[in-house]
């Protein structure tokens, strides 16, 4: 059996997203800022994507950014707050403990710069509080951002409730829904976004195009200078074929939503409870307030990546924490910031199963992951020490 | 290029000398659980050869093929020769490791080394 | 008939390429930083084409980090060159009067930020002189960027000269290559590079994608921060298709690079005679150093925009100064750089041919580019002075 | 989302009273080529009705339109209401134009402007 269960990497493009594409790449591929038929026709592709794209989320066509993926978004959002905060005077960014790297590194560098950044504690069940939100924002808050649904435990945050304290205190919100968009609904203006960053392979559209929501209000500086694409505010040549493929798939997740959602959840809800009989394993994140997809355990006396090495030898797919950290030794800064010591946070699991995920793939993946644990633990001299009351159990 | 080598690979699924010597000569215990790796070296020795290992470790598949490949490498060899393994080795006997996972080799090094030692003391040597 | 001339802007997908493309999509979609097989496969696939990018220029693959296209790899080098230059105390750098703008908005940042730019003159010719830029260069200069052929009148650049220069001034050298890569021949080791850029739409890959060489003596700072994707020198999910998609284009474009550029030139020579014979216009830049596709003319009392939309309605798709710069009202910066007067300037076509061009297409642009501006100057009023002698010629 | 309008481009394609008029009565030139876009209108005026009217011009497609469609809009009709043309008459007649192309529809109108302006300074009113 074959299982891809890491769909919060990324995904496999749809048929959808990739028949659209492919007459761009050979037949409609002029240059968007060409003034002939073909270059205009181009022109007309990527603003008809961005009008499809503005009106799914709620915002207006020329508040859709198109960039090269989730961390330019983030990278491009945040750059722009920061700059014109500075401006202001205003030099504090609030945002969470367990944000992409995207969203850490780049505020890092900011503080390097001179900002202060304060990051908000996410509490056992990987969700911020608004009421330490809000008091936490100071007069020289220029930004608050915090991510939409979490890239590892897949927590839902209190994004209109984040938005609307903000709003009322004047603070710019930049959201990192790059899990979100596609899979949960989303609406900037009613759940008071100022800014929002997505990725289209995290909702079966190509890798390497995403886009940024900035409302009209909000004035970004370039993180990339040159042409006058996308109206001044991103130079390049545009992405043609991804950024149709990205309207493509997007509008085909969301028509599909509800229905996926429910398979999804269902699937699940089941693995949370077949995994759940492991013994001394523990659910990571809120155990209802996550994304349709996402399951997350830590499993105590394994370590991660041996769990993934086997399981890919069963056919299945599936990480140990953000895809993007992996190469590293620390465990996950997402599990050590929900409390997860670092001996536990090393045996976690990240299933993200897609909505093509069937019950008997549900009940093999479930065999399998106890298999492997089982396995593994029989030769784990961490595991030895905790059956044999040498060391306390934590889980 | 795939993440291990072909060698890695297979000591990883079907590692050599997994468990536990209850009489065991020498043990050793190196790494914590808070770095993610933890491997214990179990050493039978008899007239100064190492007539019978075994490890559990916890830790990476590349943690699991370097305890599997340094057991094979000492496995009836004299303490002597087994002293003188070094990580390199294990390497090189796993076709190599990426280099940020070269540590695991220098933990299976150090493994049995530290075995080795509690040979020494308990033999008083 | 229908012909496109206006490879300078964008080319269209080889069939190579988007074969190669196509089963990244939907077959090997993984992550390329996920450990399981899907994802490593996807890794060995981009390393195997940074390996083959690498090889053809010259490069080490660790060399090589893909970007989004040519104006991050320009934004990326410069910004990189500066902070290197700052930590030193060297805040000068040198470029030329007609680089794209990805890199003169750079530099117009860095301007802003405290930076020295100097711009040297690029001559009628549109050649900068090897001499004047090492007169320009001061202990206080910590780049000169040049591009390798102009993206407008397609000259070329004594980048080997410019190179060693700045070798022996122990000044880093970046160059522009987005409009040479794939066209002409580039090693950066003999050439004397330190950084380049480059495009892979411009060579018959994708749009959307691109890399900059980076000498390993080089330390880069990223442009986008977030995960350790490039070796930590440009966070996001790899653009994986496109990615290989560009490796089979730019192979493909190089080992025909010599039959092709054969090709191109003799139907550029051709396109120069024929159009030179249309009175009172004038080639721009210089008659040999030149891209082997490239032809740009000026002809008086015309203007170039009714110029474009007239060749369109033949089926000839060409363009006018640099597409980016279309929508704006100055005539090319490239232009005015070669010493043409506003005037004559507004009055230019760029023909950037491919290399299936036919030498039925050849004449026929001529016999079209010829009506229609004759037909133009037939009710110009510009061109009623000029002939009345009321206004002087300035072609 | 073309470029122009179909009626820009149809204006465009086939420019309506293209020319010259020797014996004018009235003729305004605005613009410069510096920027790129000159327009020249030639008037006929017999009884204060504009009875012919030409242009020439030198520019982007948008203001060939434009100068294509102001003669049409003021060919035949009264020199009062002439006097009265605004660009927005213009862009609207032409299904709008692109924002940055406007100045095209406000140069047409300062062309017609001007050479009613001549007109009136010939005919001493
Ligand atoms: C010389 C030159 N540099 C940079 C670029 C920018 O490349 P891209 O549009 O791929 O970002 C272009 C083309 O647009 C170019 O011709
Ligand atoms: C929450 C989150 N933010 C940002 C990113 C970065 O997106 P991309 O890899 O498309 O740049 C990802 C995925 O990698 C993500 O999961």
């Amino acid at each position: 059996m074959k299982i891809y269960a890491d769909n919060a990497a990324t995904t496999r493009v749809s048929k959808t997203a990739l028949d659209a594409m492919i007459p761009v790449f050979t037949e409609m591929y002029g240059n968007p800022s060409s003034l002939y038929s073909l270059g205009q026709e181009a022109k007309e592709a990527i603003e008809n994507a961005r009008e499809e794209i503005a009106g799914i989320i709620g915002a207006e066509p020329r508040e859709i950014i198109f960039t090269s993926g989730g961390s330019e978004a983030d990278n491009h959002a945040i750059r722009s707050a920061a700059e014109l905060g500075k401006k202001n005077g205003k030099c504090h960014i609030i945002s969470s403990a367990f944000e992409h790297h995207a969203v850490l590194h780049t505020l890092k560098r900011l503080e390097k710069e001179g900002f202060e950044v304060t990051l908000l504690d996410v509490h056992e069940n990987g969700i911020v509080d608004p009421k330490e939100l809000e008091n936490a924002i100071r007069p020289d808050t220029c930004l608050v951002t915090v991510m939409c649904a979490n890239n590892e435990i897949g927590t839902l945050q209190p994004i209109r409730e984040i938005g609307e304290i903000c709003r009322n205190k004047g603070v710019l919100f930049h959201t990192d829904a790059v899990q979100a968009v596609g899979h949960i609904p989303i609406n900037v203006k009613t759940d008071n976004i100022d800014m929002m960053s997505a990725s289209a392979h995290k909702f079966h559209g190509p890798k390497g195009i995403g886009f940024l929501y900035a409302s009209k209000k909000v004035r970004l500086s370039n993180l990339i200078e040159g042409g006058a694409q996308e109206s001044g505010r991103r130079a390049g040549t545009e992405n043609v074929p991804e950024i149709i493929g990205m309207a493509a798939a997007l509008k085909e997740a969301v028509s599909n939503m509800e229905e996926n959602s429910k398979v999804m959840k269902e699937a699940r809800d089941r693995l949370i409870e077949g995994l759940s009989e492991i013994p001394h394993s523990a659910l990571n994140g809120d155990r209802n307030k996550r994304l349709p997809g996402n399951v997350n355990f830590c499993f105590e006396g394994i370590e991660g990546e041996s769990l993934l090495l086997l399981l890919d030898d069963k056919g299945i797919s599936a990480s140990s924490g953000s895809a993007c950290t992996s190469g590293s030794l620390d465990p996950s800064h997402v599990l050590l910031a929900i409390g997860r010591i670092h001996d536990v946070a090393h045996g976690s699991l990240r299933l993200s199963i897609g909505e093509d995920i069937t019950k008997e793939e549900t009940e093999y993946i479930i065999k399998s992951v106890k298999e492997v644990v089982e396995y593994l633990r029989s030769f784990s001299p961490v595991w030895r020490d905790l059956t044999t009351g040498k060391k306390q159990f934590i889980l | 290029m795939a993440l291990y080598s072909e060698k890695v690979m297979e000591h990883f699924r079907n590692p050599r000398n997994v468990g536990v010597i209850e009489d065991a000569d020498g043990v050793g215990e190196v790494g914590n659980a808070k770095c993610g790796d933890i491997m214990k070296m179990y050493l039978k020795i008899d007239n100064d050869i190492i007539t019978d290992v075994k490890f559990e470790t916890f830790g990476c598949g590349s943690a699991i093929a370097s305890s599997s490949m340094a057991t094979e490498l000492i496995k009836g060899k004299p303490v002597s020769e087994a002293m003188e393994l070094t990580n390199k080795a294990v390497a090189e006997a796993l076709d190599g490791l990426p280099d940020y996972k070269m540590h695991c080799s220098v933990l299976a090094e150090e493994a049995i080394q530290s075995a080795l030692d509690d040979y020494h003391k308990r033999s008083g040597k």
